[in-house]
């Protein structure tokens, strides 16, 4: 059978939403010179938190914000670890990601010992149409607001410039009147916000219920396409989109009889190994944002 | 799973029923040692025993050191789990400890004296779904998403599909795994991937599938549990599987002494060890009376013995045309 | 504590109306090295404050504090007599605080614009258009030649300096910090910015001037302030000090600088008597100890270097003048090994090194030292570990053991020679420029090299430091060690070079004999106003 | 205004870090107290089978070190590498393709004697750890690519390809399930106390340690690669190879954490399964990290977490409470230890009677920040 191309690219914008929310958080977050891996641990975070407010309140509407809530929270936890107590950035993400899924999966398991509830309302795609338009408002917004509006900020205002000083240079910021501390803690602040969205879009949206491991990795994805992109916004989406696309194909084809025998393994493999290729053959130095890794303390 | 609930309800449980203890190597919410846990919990409320548990020991040293601990100090008449990517040391804590009653799920051979095994035979309750998806699609195009081609679920989908030949030769059965027991999301663009190729009934052996019949407004066949309320309006019916009957045989073997016997055909629907749930005509499109009559009437050659599923474990391809094969 | 007079009284300033800005019993510890104690100091309307002082005296620390980029554990701050709390920069700059600091503070992947424009932006919108003219406006009323669209990482230090100077310029202020602003300026620039200063002044801007240069103190302070080990040694008039005791003062119970240091630093007019610089080389042409030829290096696209040829003789030191970013740092990275040539040919003692790695290098005899301390060493290692680094075969023993004694001994014995201010175990980065740099000295020279490469060897170093290194580069070439020596500080060329050799746009514009070279014929070579 | 500030301190003496892990270790149980009750346990039981327990019983101990044993490895492995400046995340990866190369030779050359066995299936794992290293250290040394991404996309990968064995030519042969057969017996690492749990592959990880804390800190090359970490410039001007040199770190780590994955086939799992990486290359970050890159705090950070880990799992199991209650309390004691080995830099002085020179009242106190 051959493969259904509309539904390939619908299923790619799908696949590739929360990439790109969360993505593009990450990319805000590491502008500022922070490495933030707590990212999987947030969208895991967004998304319990998102699903328990709409199973509440029944609204999907209020599940949102109440993820966005809690990704500020989060935000500011990673803040006060990496900003306010310059901790060590590897270990206050991992730390904080072990403890986010941890308690998430604590809090589940107290209140729906066993049975799976499902939220009474979901976002439900704009319209049927056909399956590339047949998208969440989620994704829409992800593509046709999120992105152009954060390369703008980056590019154009001086909200991005204090952004990329910080993240480019303590002294220079410093010099110039920029609080390192507070520009840190606003883009953690924000982009965790923007993560949680990524991971509540799959709770949301996408499947209107909550399971264990529903981010299952994709943070890390995340990470791996910010520095992949260098840091830019563009190319975070065009990651996020090779490697939905081809998550999306491997899909299509594993059904496919001409690839019945061909491994599974080798096509789930394929968005990672994608992603690879890419960069290796256009992603030579990479050049960090000068202050990566660096906790600030001033004399 | 009810966190501390469970522990206080087994301390009000008669203080002389047999303590039964359930080791689990993933977290209590994957659906197969769900379905355990809610069977040793269903019988802990009934007072036939006292029931402790511990889950999430994914590797063997935490699965050898649970046993040990509770062997050792907890003084167990039973030890109920899976043994699943543990064999080795479940075995050997088995031996060490002979008068303890060991039912593990697994796929090797019991272990004399003390060591038996289980399984969920649900190929009886699958063939019966893929009659109903076979009766029901009009593509002739049917889809099944699983975890992983492991050989319990191999004969599921197998049967299934054996089943679905049955009602339709020309059906055409596309099979895809999404190799994890979570990510509901992953499993959901399996299932939207099947519907792009033309499925209109989908198998759910996994979460998230359904999510994705509803939204394209075919049914859906659940799995394990009644699904039926996750979406009353495309839930066709479920593969549920019934760990009771299992649960006596060992609380059996508690008093009449431990033996190392093949639980497996307590799982089989003659003997109520699992079944298919009622079927829900009022999906979309509903169910014709002659299908469920044909589901029924195989239904009941099931229980008096005259129709036995074929058990077939070898790893269904991507794509399999019912007819052909 | 400061001899005599409080600070502030007898000055100009405070005759009428309260000084601009005064700092009152400041003190700052870090750890438990006091970098400012209970200092004191003001600046009043258009009068010019210098601040002299040795390496880790305290100056740095002391403007930071004027500017809240440090907060002092006790003393207080008052603008115009009241009171403030200066918590922070942005406070500062609202207060009409300029500032330009000693270690650049610059953004490298931004444009001379963007870096400039960064400290008023708002947090909407911004308009580079408008930024790009102030700057341009600013550049020619300060005559200071920048082009406003290149991204910092691309320009060279003396350019980076220039930038900071325009930002410091760019928007108006009562009170302009400069901390060693001329320590990496060309003659050229040196003036543009004095002349700014003065205009400035005479509109009733209060300027903090700190320096190693006396002359230039001497030029443009109408006070001098002396800080001592953190503490306000000597405050005086600029009528009545001369350089030397100010030298003195500076350092304190140490021995006056010598004549060579006190002529480099203009006190005395003629070059100090007793250098003797051909000494060394009566004995006929001896064969160069390093002879380049067309030596060329292409850095995206543009020849960086461009058919560079030289030699060193034995007890020669050659002196490369040129404006920063004409190819200085490219030169001495392809002498050094760290820059691989596009073409041309190296030989040191007639041994072709041109495609040698460095630690080759090393072993025929090449001693480096840079203009860019803080990448020759590693700041988080201890000075005992820094100085081995070079020579790590040295100091192992059999199964790749490092001989942790030995090491410790090489780094005690060092030290004492070259009178560096530092245990063995502390880490580098905690060294003032001044110490690291004697670090860097006695790594290069331990090792007894052939070659020296000494790349602005007393870029922002202090008197004593000063003619401390110019003493020991003297001291190599009479032992017979050719010098290759890179500077900006004409000063320093005229003092030691026996050749000179002038780098334009990456060619060698001229050569002459210290004799008949004078600063204004230099100057017009580097600047391409005459042909050699 | 405060009678005292806070200062820097120069170098904080030793004992203060076993004080802030006392401090971190109270601040734990006092922030998990709730949830403990929560999930309807009485905390102070619950901490003493947390921390005390296992350390207190010799059964205990030895679970402790056992569940350090990987965590040992992956933790020197990825200090080896972050030492040398060079990002290695993929000691998860590393470590799986390890396993992968031990039971390779485990299965096709499954009866070999325990002579020949042992050495080759070591070696076997350090070749595979150091294969899955390969590619991105290549990419990294050739073109520059960036080994952070490269080396955590793998992780993924190298899953897949586990499962991708254990689907198809390592399906155990008996049970048909996705775990492959048990390892020739020649290739058992045994017992160290005989009838113990704790297997040689823990004494192998304390040689490694030692040989780490060898060369890091006594010999040149251990010089070397602090200065390629710490300034790869400066490095490369004292005429240091700094892209030789993280080459080979980076393969070294690899090989480190191929051999871990070595030692638990061959000490406890002795068959391959897919999850028989709890997820030890991602702790190996904390652990290295946490334990200052420095071998020995890498033993003891994977000490106190193997302590915990196992002390989580007797709560859950004994007082009946979820087991997400015992990650809840390592992750906290993970970030409280970090942060208060940080504080350690930091001590109260009394501040000195503030002079003023005009009685104006000093304005420093709210300028303090730490
Ligand atoms: N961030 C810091 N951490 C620790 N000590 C510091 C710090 N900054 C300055 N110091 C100490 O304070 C002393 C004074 O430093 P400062 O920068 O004021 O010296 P300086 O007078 O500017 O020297 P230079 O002439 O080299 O600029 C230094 O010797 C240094 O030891
Ligand atoms: N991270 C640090 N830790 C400790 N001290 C520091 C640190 N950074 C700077 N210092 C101190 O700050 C002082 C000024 O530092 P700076 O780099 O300005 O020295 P410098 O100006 O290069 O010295 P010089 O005037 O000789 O060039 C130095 O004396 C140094 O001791
Ligand atoms: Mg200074
Ligand atoms: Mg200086």
């Amino acid at each position: 059978m051959s493969i259904n191309l509309l539904a390939l690219v619908g299923a790619t914008l799908t696949i590739a939403t929360p990439l790109v929310w969360a993505g593009i958080g990450e990319l805000v977050v590491e502008r500022s010179g922070v490495l933030h891996l707590g990212i999987e641990g947030v969208m895991y975070a967004g998304a319990f938190v998102g699903f328990v407010a709409a199973l509440e309140s029944g609204s999907p509407w209020v599940g949102l914000g109440a993820a966005v809530v809690g990704g500020m929270v989060c935000g500011a936890l990673m803040a006060l670890l990496t900003v306010g107590l310059g901790l060590n950035q590897h270990v206050s993400g991992i730390g904080l990601t072990l403890l986010l899924i941890a308690v998430c999966e604590f809090s589940a398991r107290l209140r729906y010992a066993g049975e799976r509830p499902r939220l009474a309302e979901k976002f439900s795609t704009l319209t049927d149409a056909n399956p590339v338009v047949a998208q969440y408002g989620l994704t829409y917004v992800a593509f046709l607001a999120l992105a152009p509006a954060a390369w703008w900020v980056l590019r154009s205002t001086g909200a991005g410039f204090r952004l990329r000083a910080v993240g480019e240079s303590f002294e220079a910021a410093d010099v110039a009147g920029i609080s390192v501390r507070w520009t840190r803690t606003w883009a953690l602040v924000v982009g965790s916000a923007l993560m949680a969205v990524g991971g509540a879009f799959l709770t949301l949206a996408v499947l209107g219920s909550f399971t264990i491991d529903i981010i299952n990795g994709r943070g890390w994805v995340c990470v791996a396409l910010v520095i992949f992109a260098r840091w830019r916004v563009w190319p975070v989406v065009g990651g996020a989109l090779v490697f939905a696309a081809t998550d999306a194909l491997q899909l299509q084809l594993a059904i496919t009889s001409a690839f019945a025998d061909v491994p599974r393994e080798l096509m789930l493999a394929l968005p990672y190994l994608a992603v690879i290729a890419a960069l290796a053959v256009w992603g030579r130095a990479v050049c960090y944002p000068a202050t990566y890794l660096r906790p600030y303390e001033r004399g | 799973a009810c966190g501390g609930s469970t522990g206080e309800e087994s301390e009000t449980a008669d203080g002389d029923a047999p303590l039964v203890y359930g080791v689990f190597a993933t977290p209590l919410e994957e659906p197969w040692d769900g379905a355990i846990h809610a069977a040793l919990a269903e019988a802990a409320d009934e007072g036939e025993i006292r029931y402790q548990h511990v889950d999430n020991l994914s590797t063997a040293d935490a699965m050898e050191r649970a046993l040990r601990d509770i062997a050792e100090n907890e003084q167990p008449d039973a030890i109920v789990g899976d043994a699943f990517a543990a064999e080795d040391a479940v075995r050997a804590v088995a031996a060490d400890y002979p008068d303890i009653v060991f039912a593990f799920g697994s796929g090797g051979k019991p272990q004399e004296p003390n060591f038996s095994v289980f399984d969920n035979w649900l190929q009886d309750p699958a063939y019966l779904a893929g009659m109903l998806a076979g009766g029901l699609t009009e593509s002739d195009t049917i889809g099944v998403v699983g975890a992983m081609p492991i050989p319990e679920v191999n004969r599921i989908v197998n049967a299934f599909i054996a089943g679905a030949t049955e009602t339709n030769p020309d059906a055409t059965v596309k099979v895809s795994f999404i190799n994890t027991f979570f990510d509901p999301a992953a499993a959901k663009q399996a299932a939207q991937a099947h519907l792009s190729a033309g499925a209109d009934v989908l198998f759910a052996e996994r979460d998230g599938v359904i999510a994705a019949a509803e939204e394209a407004d075919v049914p859906a066949i659940g799995m394990m549990v009644d699904q039926e309320e996750e979406a009353p309006g495309h839930v066709a019916t479920s593969l549920i599987w019934h760990m009771r009957p299992t649960v006596d045989a060992v609380v059996a073997q508690v008093s009449d002494g431990a033996e190392a016997v093949d639980l497996g055909e307590y799982s089989f629907m003659k003997v109520g060890g699992s079944e298919l749930a009622e079927l829900n005509t009022d999906i979309v499109g509903g169910i014709p009376d002659d299908l469920v009559a044909a589901v029924e009437d195989k239904e009941a050659q099931i229980m008096d013995g005259s129709f036995v599923t074929p058990v077939d474990e070898t790893t269904p391809a991507g794509s399999v045309d019912a007819g052909g094969k | 504590m400061t001899d005599g007079t409080s600070p502030g009284l007898d000055t100009p300033a405070s005759a009428g109306d309260p000084p601009y800005l005064q700092l009152q019993g400041v003190t700052k510890q870090y750890g438990s090295l006091v970098a400012n104690d209970d200092v004191s100091l003001s600046v009043g309307r258009g009068e010019v404050v210098g601040l002299l002082g040795e390496n880790g005296a305290g100056k740095s620390t002391l403007m930071k504090v004027a500017y809240g980029l440090v907060r002092p554990d006790t003393g207080t701050l008052s603008l115009d007599g009241r009171p403030r709390t200066l918590g922070s920069p942005r406070e500062a700059r609202a207060a009409g605080i300029g500032i330009v600091t000693q270690e650049f503070s610059l953004v490298e992947t931004m444009t001379v614009t963007e870096n400039v424009a960064l400290a008023t932006m708002p947090l909407g919108r911004v308009d580079l258009a408008a930024a790009r003219a102030r700057v341009l406006s600013t550049l020619d009323e300060t005559g200071v030649d920048l082009d406003p669209d290149a991204p910092v990482e691309a320009l060279s230090i003396g350019e980076r300096q220039r930038v900071e100077i325009v930002k410091a310029l760019v928007h108006e202020c009562r009170i302009l910090i400069l901390d060693e602003p001329t320590a990496v300026l060309v003659p050229q620039d040196v003036e543009a910015l004095f002349s700014t200063v003065t205009r400035l002044r005479s509109a009733g801007l209060g300027v903090l001037f700190v320096s190693h240069k006396l002359r230039e103190v001497e030029r443009i302070c109408d006070r001098v302030v002396v800080l001592r080990r953190g503490r306000v040694v000597a405050e005086r008039p600029i009528g009545d000090v001369d350089a030397r005791t100010l030298a003195a003062l500076m350092m304190g119970d140490a021995e006056p600088p010598s004549t060579a240091a006190a002529g480099a630093l203009g006190a005395t007019d003629e070059p100090a008597p007793e250098e003797q610089p051909h000494a060394a080389r009566q004995d006929g042409p001896a064969r160069p100890r390093l002879a380049v030829a067309d030596l060329t290096l292409v850095r995206s696209g543009r020849r960086v270097l461009d058919d560079v040829a030289l030699e060193v003789g034995p007890g020669e030191i050659l002196g490369v003048a040129g404006v920063s970013g004409n190819g200085q740092t490219e030169l001495l990275e392809a002498l050094a090994g760290t820059a691989t040539p596009s073409g041309g040919r190296i030989e040191l003692d007639g041994h072709d090194i041109t495609g040698a790695d460095v630690p080759a290098r090393l072993e025929r005899g090449l001693g480096r030292l840079t203009e860019d301390r803080r990448a020759s060493v590693v700041g988080t290692m201890t000075v005992e570990d820094n100085l081995v680094l070079e020579d790590l075969a040295r100091f192992t023993r059999r199964a790749g053991l490092l001989d942790r004694g030995a090491v410790r001994a090489h780094a005690e014995e060092l030290i004492a020679r070259y009178a560096i201010r530092a245990r063995p175990t502390d880490r580098v980065a905690t060294l003032s420029g001044g110490n690291m740099q004697k670090v860097l000295l006695a790594r290069a020279l331990a090792r007894r090299p052939r070659v020296l490469l000494a790349a602005q060897p007393t870029r922002g170093l202090d008197v004593g430091a000063y003619a401390y290194v110019h003493e020991q580069l003297l001291a190599l070439r009479n032992e017979g060690t050719g010098v290759l020596l890179i500077s900006e500080d004409l000063d320093e060329l005229l003092a030691l070079a026996d050749r000179l050799v002038v780098l334009l746009r990456g060619r060698v514009v001229g050569a002459l004999d210290r004799a008949d070279a004078t600063p204004q014929r230099l100057g017009l070579l580097m600047t391409g106003g005459e042909a050699a | 205004m405060m009678p005292v500030r806070i200062a820097l301190r120069d170098t904080p003496p030793r004992w203060t870090a076993a004080a802030a892990v006392a401090v971190a270790v109270v601040l734990t149980l006092a922030l998990t107290a709730v949830p403990i009750r929560l999930a309807g346990a009485n905390p102070p039981a619950a901490f003493e089978r947390y921390l005390l327990t296992p350390l207190t019983s010799g059964h205990g101990l030895q679970e402790v070190l056992l569940t350090a044993t990987p965590l040992i490895f992956t933790g020197i492995a990825v200090a080896i590498a972050f030492r040398a400046g060079y990002w290695n995340i993929g000691a998860e990866g590393q470590f799986l393709a390890g396993t992968v190369g031990t039971t390779a030779v485990g299965l096709w050359l499954a009866d070999l004697p325990a002579a020949i066995a042992l050495p080759l299936g070591l070696l076997a794992g350090a070749a595979g750890g150091t294969a899955w290293a390969l590619l991105p250290a290549w990419l990294r040394r050739r073109g520059g690519i960036d080994e952070v991404v490269t080396t955590l996309l793998l992780n993924p990968v190298a899953l897949l390809v586990v499962q991708g064995l254990l689907n198809g030519p390592w399906r155990n042969s008996e049970s048909g399930f996705t775990d492959s057969d048990r390892v020739g017996a020649g290739y058992d690492l045994g017992p160290i106390l005989p009838g113990g749990r704790v297997h040689w592959g823990f004494a192998i990880a304390l040689v490694v340690a030692a040989v780490a804390w060898v060369v890091t800190t006594r010999t040149a090359t251990g010089l070397r690669i602090r200065a390629c970490g710490q300034s790869p410039k400066a490095a490369a001007f004292s005429g240091i190879a700094v892209d030789r040199i993280q080459w080979r770190c980076a393969l070294a780590s690899g090989a480190v954490a191929g051999l871990g994955g070595a030692s638990q086939v061959m000490g406890v799992q002795h068959q391959l399964t897919a999850t028989i990486s709890d997820g030890y290359g991602y702790t190996g970050i904390v652990v290295a990290t946490l334990g200052g890159l420095s071998a020995l705090g890498v033993v003891a950070v994977a000490l106190l977490l193997g302590d915990v880990t196992v002390g989580a799992q007797n709560v859950s199991l004994v007082l009946q409470v979820p087991t997400q209650l015992g990650d809840v309390f390592s992750a906290l004691l993970l970030l409280l230890v970090l942060a208060c080995l940080a504080g350690r830099r930091y001590r109260l002085v009394r501040r000195p009677p503030p002079r003023t020179a005009d009685g104006a009242p000093p304005r420093t106190e709210r300028r303090e920040r730490s």
